[in-house]
């Protein structure tokens, strides 16, 4: 602990009018360490990596760099300075293809391959459209865009949060070796398991301010947790499969029956039920359909073959509107896609109460507010900053794109990866509301790149591999080790214990598995 | 291949729409030819260079509603500084009036990066002063152009290895359009003050946040815009040889052919080549309905129709072009 | 039944006198009896896009192009080449630099001389005037204005109160005048550029004191002269049927017959209202009829040979 | 030590004020205006007085309400630049229907091309998705065109000026601008409709993120159809209006307030991206130029000179207004 710290922060302060993202915040990084900055939704970390990074001037504060006092004004300037973030939202370009991007930010070419290829993507095509590249690997590239340059201080907010799983262990791989080369990496994150993989120490901001360094050694998260919250939380363990699950008895129709549903390529024979009163899960690796199984789902887009359920009856989507009518309700992972982000939360959840043409006419505020203030309490939004969405932390928007169905009083919820970038007592809070909606006989489907969220909250897991459903887990089997089996396509072992679906529809099981 | 019909699809198709009218007029009008194909260059060349300005504002995220304006000024100040004045005296002129107008642009943006107000009520407001300031130059259209410059658009330029019935296709006016567009336009797309300038209209945050210097880029588009406005009042000085107060109809003009040249309004997309050779078919559709003697009113709603027609059938194919399954 | 296709270069659309002229033209062409087709170009452009018009007329093989300019100077170089394409080249309205063209055109520096000299004598050769032009930079408008200070030169104890652009639009004049009057500086007389039935509605309307009015020979202007209580005011003709002359001189010289000079001038004549030999005139010329923006004279004698059904039908050969 | 007991924090006085008027935008914009006023008073005493108010009034509103059209369609995102020609189109079809018509049949006629032209406005950038400033544009050289075709037809009919119009037009009861009886239930209805119906809602939301709309079951072209009628519909009885107030039809009768009523809407803090703004604003800015206008006809200065004045003033104005809203 006698080395200097590479980069020192002390007393950052933040004001959004009468927001104070950031109070008196510091942070201190050793060369060669890996150092976790954490904090609830809305503490103010993204706010302190902006700062850091020159994007947005603090109101008060210091920062030295080696020791030495810089003004940094911009990012070109902390580039210089040595400091490269990859921010919560990505940054490439979306009309500039892949190359341009690079040589925008004069990122030298083959550096950059090389690192694309060590994180796991084999066969990038440079002259992509950034704008035609998912969410995923975008994160992705931004890495390797700052890995290229080979930077003293990497800068990294919430970036395995909307990674599947075999991406996001690639990145953690590299980031480690970042820390042992004597770089040094701030690493935001709200899962823990990353954290203690990874991180030598980490500071806790709670409303703006450090509340506390520690240094990450096992059991030390109990700690983190208190001093993120200020308070102890209850970690249980939601799921406990509520009662009425596989009952699926057979009265009951089920809510929703997909049936060899078919899309281009991307979708290949897909079949499953859910059930009232039931959460499944999804699991897959990234871009494996479940996109646009969920889209498809939610009216978004069209399918070329096979046919949906509601309630036993048939249906066809032609627009989200008819999902909708259905009861079905679409939570998207990428919230920039269901904000309209200048307008106040409010009206982002009431929005689906004025959609149809036969709502145009007059709202009644009363009621609304009434029905809106209910589901902001429900999910305990923070809405210090409610006139404007885009000024709500990234978690915050985050549960307004849950509310809105909350409020709405949806049936049925597709959630796509709704945890991503939600802190520890948040997830907590929505693993809880997804049972209780469960317990009111809703029925949730839940796409995660969390094997442990699946663990925790489904009754039943759906593993789906190259656009098919290869395997379906009641949740008591569904363990680390086997999900990831089927994931990557690898068939199960014993035959013994087969899902559900699969005495449905006999044979999906060996077909996928061949 | 299907990435070049993504991203160059739109030209294309225009080129085609382009021969296809080049092969109707021939059809109309048997005996066009290289002289009528000279006067069409000529006429295409003003539009050209204000497409050109509002096309890079554009690309920049933002748009100019000064181009007409910048014109006139810059056409006025050419004309009356030429006015009586020796021959060589033009050789003076024209860096000065290109210097002015690249002076002016950067004022636009400057204006714009400092006040941060919108692009549009900027340059609605310089607008106004350009206009301004053009009346207060020549009170009324007046001036003249130097001879030399009068003779650089007018005939065709002999070029060695061409046959001459060739040649005759190579109007002095086309070649300079296609020097002046070139010299600012190829060195720039393949910068990297280029791709910041397309970057800022993609996505201004991401921009900055790569470390884009977004103010002096959009600063030097706005420059760069004033530029080619420049060019573009000179060309009417050129043309006409004598500079008009009153702005011309390039501003709607301008902002019709960036669209149909496949630039997307909103920035970040598209490049030079679309408009220029969208400027090339509305020309060429107007002379085609002189050559129809059409009544003029119903040409208004031929041209309103064509420009409506063109972009939806656009629009369409994009929907029909979407991967299988997705809805519009 | 004609021989000729005679094409024509406007480049104001949408005002209520060139509308006029351009019915004018295809009246006389269809009157004429020798004109096959009329190629008609007719849009709201500049001297740039004149010369486009002008130069595909040529590429239309015309054999004579009637032209309102843009600008006296600006289409020097397209009506050179059309006139060495053998192309006859007439210009209405105003006149054109290029030597080898004809030029019918209203005097447009008498046309404000005449009127203004009247205004000024009836306000007593002194006080002050409201000076209500054109549009700025416009050519019609610099030489009205010379006109204008012709007659101002002659009358020194008048002054001008105020000067305004109303860009020939209805409108902004009406907002100018209205603005003006609401300020309560005192005038004793208002000359216009031919912008002049919404002046008199809004010294009505504002139940402001009558001072005498100068405008052109449109149909509610002339209109008013005739009706509007207390209203002391001159026309001055304009008249737009100058396009129909443009079409006489063009067929004349393509028949072989030139004129003995290259420009002809048609003399505005002033209507006033003041006297009643002035009131007669007025009353045979007033035409409820026509729209309110359109000039009264209709035809020039000697040029033009269509009936009025003619001109209003505003349908040339072949339509 | 009374001292800090006294006055707690000079600073913040300034900070509160700032903050107060960032909550009510209407504020700054309101004393921009009377800023205006005062000047306007001090260059000539004594023309503030009701019948300059009335005056004002008289050509503020068909201003405002054209601004009003483009308020709503800059909230989704879009442009409305056929108002004018709409305009003009039902003020030329009312006044000379009317010579033979029954007024009744007169003003559905004249309002039959306003909706048509909304119809294809919205279908065009609703389900073709054509960029509104171009589909606009288009629809608006269709119009002028079938206007001019309409027009020989009736020359020999003659044209007339009902008196309802005449009084509603330039009529004063009281004071007031007879003018105001339309205005103030159109008035009262956008903002009602903006800020409390569905539909309001709708628009601000497609215009902030189409994507989520969609999402949330908003169908996009029957929002923006919607919109697009309504909007030629207030254009159509905005040239009613004006034809009463001006009692002179042409065919570019309303075409001047095209350009003036985009910027009405911007100066009243509406963005042309979408998503945010609203009527109170946008009244407030045609009244600023409207008053504008009239200060520039008062100052005794060239043309030129006039008209750069007028854009310094138009900039001045909307980057103060933006400074004082703006609270960081
Ligand atoms: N532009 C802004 N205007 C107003 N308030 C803002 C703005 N940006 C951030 N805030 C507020 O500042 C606080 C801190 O936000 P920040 O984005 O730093 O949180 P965070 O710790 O990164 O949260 P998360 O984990 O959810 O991403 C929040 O309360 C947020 O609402
Ligand atoms: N304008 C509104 N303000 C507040 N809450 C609303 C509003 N509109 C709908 N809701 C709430 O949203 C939920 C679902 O409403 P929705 O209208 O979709 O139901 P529905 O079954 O279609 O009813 P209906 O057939 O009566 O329209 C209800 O709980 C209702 O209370
Ligand atoms: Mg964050
Ligand atoms: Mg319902």
């Amino acid at each position: 602990m006698t080395t200097s710290p590479l980069l020192d922060a002390t007393g950052v302060a933040k004001n959004y009018g009468a927001v104070a993202a950031l109070r008196n915040a510091s942070l201190s990084v050793l060369p060669g360490e890996v150092h976790a900055l954490m904090g609830a939704n809305g503490a103010g970390k993204s706010t302190l990596v902006k700062i850091l990074t020159g994007a947005i001037r603090a109101d008060a504060g210091r920062i030295l760099i080696r020791g030495e006092q810089l003004d940094i004004r911009s990012p070109a300037a902390a580039r210089r300075a040595g400091l490269l973030p990859v921010y919560q939202e990505p940054a490439l370009i979306p009309d500039l293809d892949v190359l341009s991007n690079l040589r925008l930010t004069g990122t030298p070419v083959e550096p950059f391959r090389a690192w694309v290829r060590e994180l796991g993507i084999p066969d990038l095509d440079i002259r992509e459209t950034a704008r035609h590249i998912p969410l995923a690997i975008l994160r992705v590239l931004d890495l390797a865009r700052a890995l290229a340059v080979e930077p003293d201080v990497l800068v990294l907010d919430e970036m395995t949060a909307a990674l599947p799983a075999n991406l996001a262990e690639k990145v953690l791989e590299v980031v480690r070796r970042q820390g042992d080369a004597g770089r040094s990496v701030i690493f935001i994150s709200h899962r823990f398991v990353e954290i203690s993989a990874l991180c030598d120490r980490a500071t806790v901001l709670r409303d703006g301010s450090t509340v506390g360094v520690v240094d990450i050694e096992p059991g030390i998260e109990e700690r983190i947790v208190e001093m993120m919250l200020g308070t102890r939380i209850e970690k249980t363990r939601v799921s406990a499969r509520a009662a009425n699950d596989v009952t699926t008895a057979a009265g009951s129709r089920p809510r929703l029956s997909v049936r060899n549903l078919q899309l281009g390529t991307k979708l290949n024979d897909v079949s499953f039920e859910l059930a009232n009163g039931e959460v499944a899960g999804v699991f897959a690796l990234e871009g494996q359909g479940q996109d646009e199984l969920f889209a498809a789902l939610a009216g978004s887009i069209r399918p070329t073959g096979g046919s949906i359920g509601v309630d036993g009856a048939p249906v066809k989507f032609s627009h989200p509107s008819d999902a909708i009518q259905a009861g079905i309700a679409y939570v998207p992972g990428d919230r920039t896609e269901a904000l309209a982000m200048q307008r106040s939360v409010r009206e982002n959840i009431a929005l689906p109460f004025s959609a149809a043409l036969r709502k145009w006419g007059p709202i009644r505020m009363r009621r609304e507010q009434v029905v809106v203030s209910s589901a902001v309490a429900r999910l305990q939004i923070d809405t210090r900053a409610q006139g404007e969405v885009q000024r709500l932390s990234g978690g915050n928007q985050q549960k307004v794109t849950i509310a809105r169905w909350i409020a709405a009083n949806a049936r049925t919820i597709l959630c796509f990866d709704p945890t991503r970038g939600i802190d520890v007592g948040t997830k907590q809070e929505i693993y809880k509301l997804l049972r209780e909606l469960a317990g009111q006989d809703k029925s949730v489907l839940f796409y995660t790149s969390e094997i442990e969220e699946v663990q925790r909250v489904c009754d039943r897991v759906i593993v789906i591999f190259g656009g098919r459903v290869v395997d379906t887990f009641p949740v008591e089997q569904a363990d680390e080790a086997s999900l990831m089996r089927a994931a990557y396509g690898l068939p199960r072992g014993a035959r013994a214990d087969v899902g559900i679906l699969a005495e449905v529809k006999p044979g999906s099981n060996a077909e996928a598995a061949s | 291949m299907s990435r070049f019909l993504r991203n160059q699809g739109w030209v294309a198709g225009l080129f085609a729409l382009l021969v296809f009218l080049f092969i109707i007029t021939k059809l109309i009008q048997p005996g066009y030819g290289s002289g009528d194909f000279g006067s069409l260059a000529r006429a295409v060349l003003p539009y050209a260079f204000a497409v050109a300005a509002q096309t890079i504002v554009v690309i920049a995220g933002g748009i100019d509603l000064s181009v007409a304006a910048m014109m006139a000024l810059t056409s006025v100040t050419a004309a009356s500084m030429m006015n009586g004045a020796s021959e060589e005296y033009a050789l003076f002129v024209v860096p000065f009036v290109l210097a002015m107008g690249l002076v002016l642009g950067a004022l636009n943006g400057v204006l714009i990066v400092v006040t941060r107000v919108p692009d549009i009520v900027v340059t609605l407001a310089t607008l106004f002063v350009l206009q301004g300031a053009a009346l207060l130059v020549l009170g009324a259209p007046g001036g003249a152009a130097a001879e030399w410059l009068k003779a650089s658009v007018i005939g065709t330029v002999p070029i060695s290895g061409l046959p001459d019935w060739a040649d005759a296709w190579v109007p002095k006016a086309l070649l300079l359009l296609v020097v002046c567009l070139c010299i600012i336009w190829i060195p720039l797309r393949r910068s990297r003050l280029g791709l910041s300038i397309y970057a800022i209209g993609s996505n201004e945050l991401a921009a900055f946040r790569s470390g884009v210097p977004v103010a002096r880029t959009r600063i030097i588009a706005y420059a760069l815009s004033g530029l080619f406005g420049a060019m573009g009042g000179l060309s009417l000085t050129i043309s006409t040889g004598i500079g008009a107060p009153i702005p011309g109809p390039y501003l709607l003009a301008s902002v019709a052919a960036v669209v149909l040249g496949g630039v997307a309004l909103g920035g970040g997309k598209g490049g030079l080549l679309g408009p220029i050779i969208a400027v090339f078919v509305l020309r060429l559709v107007r002379t085609d309905l002189t050559l129809l003697a059409i009544d003029p009113n119903v040409t208004a709603i031929i041209e309103g129709a064509i420009m409506v027609a063109v972009v939806m059938f656009g629009a369409f194919i994009t929907i029909r072009g979407r991967p299988a399954g997705a809805m519009p | 039944a004609g021989k000729y296709t005679i094409g024509i270069s406007n480049t104001v659309q949408g005002n209520g006198w060139r509308e006029e002229m351009i019915c004018a033209m295809k009246a006389q062409a269809l009157a004429s009896g020798e004109v096959a087709k009329l190629n008609i170009a007719h849009r709201n452009t500049d001297a740039a896009g004149q010369l486009e018009d002008i130069r595909n007329l040529i590429s239309a093989k015309v054999d004579a192009i009637v032209v309102n300019p843009a600008d006296p100077a600006g289409i020097k170089a397209g009506l050179e080449e059309a006139t060495k394409a053998g192309i006859v080249v007439v210009a209405v309205d105003q006149a054109v630099t290029e030597p080898s063209a004809y030029i019918i055109s209203n005097n447009q520096e008498q046309y404000a001389y005449l009127g203004a000299k009247w205004l000024f004598q009836k306000m007593g050769g002194k006080g002050e005037v409201f000076y209500m032009r054109g549009a700025a930079g416009a050519s019609a408008d610099s030489d009205r204005d010379k006109g204008f200070k012709k007659a101002l030169a002659e009358f020194p104890d008048v002054k001008v109160a105020q000067e305004v652009f109303t860009g020939w639009q209805q409108d902004q004049a009406k907002q100018q005048i209205l603005s003006f009057l609401a300020t309560g500086t005192p005038i004793n007389g208002i000359w216009t550029s031919g912008i002049d039935n919404v002046i008199v509605d809004a010294l009505v309307e504002q139940q402001a004191p009558m001072v005498p009015v100068v405008g052109a020979d449109n149909a509610g202007f002339v209109g008013q002269l005739s009706s509007v209580k207390d209203l002391v005011g001159a026309a001055v003709t304009n008249p737009g049927s100058i396009g129909g002359a443009g079409v006489t001189l063009a067929l004349q010289i393509l028949d072989g017959k030139k004129p003995a000079q290259q420009t002809v001038l048609v003399e505005p004549q002033l209507w006033e209202n003041a006297t009643d030999e002035g009131k007669a005139k007025l009353k045979s010329v007033v035409d409820s009829s026509l729209s309110p923006e359109w000039p009264v004279s209709i035809s020039i004698p000697d040029w033009t040979t269509y009936s009025k059904e003619q001109i209003v039908a505003c349908k040339g050969p072949g339509e | 030590m009374t001292d800090s007991a006294t006055m707690p924090q000079p600073v913040s006085i300034g900070r509160r004020l700032k903050r107060f008027m960032a909550d009510r935008p209407l504020i700054p914009l309101i004393i921009l205006l009377v800023i205006l006023v005062v000047i306007l008073q001090m260059l000539r005493p004594g023309i503030v007085n009701e019948r300059w108010i009335a005056n004002t009034a008289k050509f503020a509103i068909p201003l405002a309400i054209l601004a009003g059209c483009q308020t709503m369609t800059m909230l989704t995102g879009g442009i409305d630049l056929s108002v004018g020609t709409v305009a003009t189109m039902s003020a030329f079809i009312m006044a000379t229907q009317i010579v033979n018509q029954d007024p009744a049949v007169a003003f559905l006629l004249a309002m039959l091309p306003a909706v048509l032209i909304g119809l294809v406005n919205g279908i065009g950038v609703g389900v073709f998705r054509v960029h509104p400033l171009i589909m606009t544009l288009g629809t608006s050289l269709i119009g002028t065109g079938f206007l001019q075709v309409y027009q020989r037809t009736v020359i020999a009919s003659g044209a007339r000026i009902p008196d309802f119009l005449n009084w509603l037009g330039t009529g004063v009861t009281y004071g007031f601008p007879n003018a105001l009886l339309l205005f103030m239930p159109v008035a009262v209805l956008i903002v009602f409709m903006l800020n409390r119906t569905g539909f309001g809602r709708l628009l601000y939301a497609v215009g902030d993120n189409e994507r989520a709309a969609r999402l949330s079951g908003v169908r996009y072209w029957q929002v923006i159809t919607a919109l697009y009628i309504l909007s030629s519909l207030l254009a159509g009885i905005t040239g009613l209006l004006y034809i009463g107030l001006i009692k002179a039809p042409s065919l570019s009768l309303a075409e001047p307030l095209v350009l003036p009523s985009v910027a009405a809407a911007v100066i009243g803090g509406t963005s042309i991206f979408g998503g945010r703004g609203g009527y109170m604003g946008t009244i407030i800015g045609a009244l600023i130029l409207t008053v504008l206008t009239t200060l520039l006809t008062i100052l005794q200065m060239p043309e030129g000179g006039r008209r750069i004045l007028f854009g310094f003033i138009v900039l001045f104005v909307t980057a103060a207004y933006l400074r004082i809203i703006e609270d960081r």
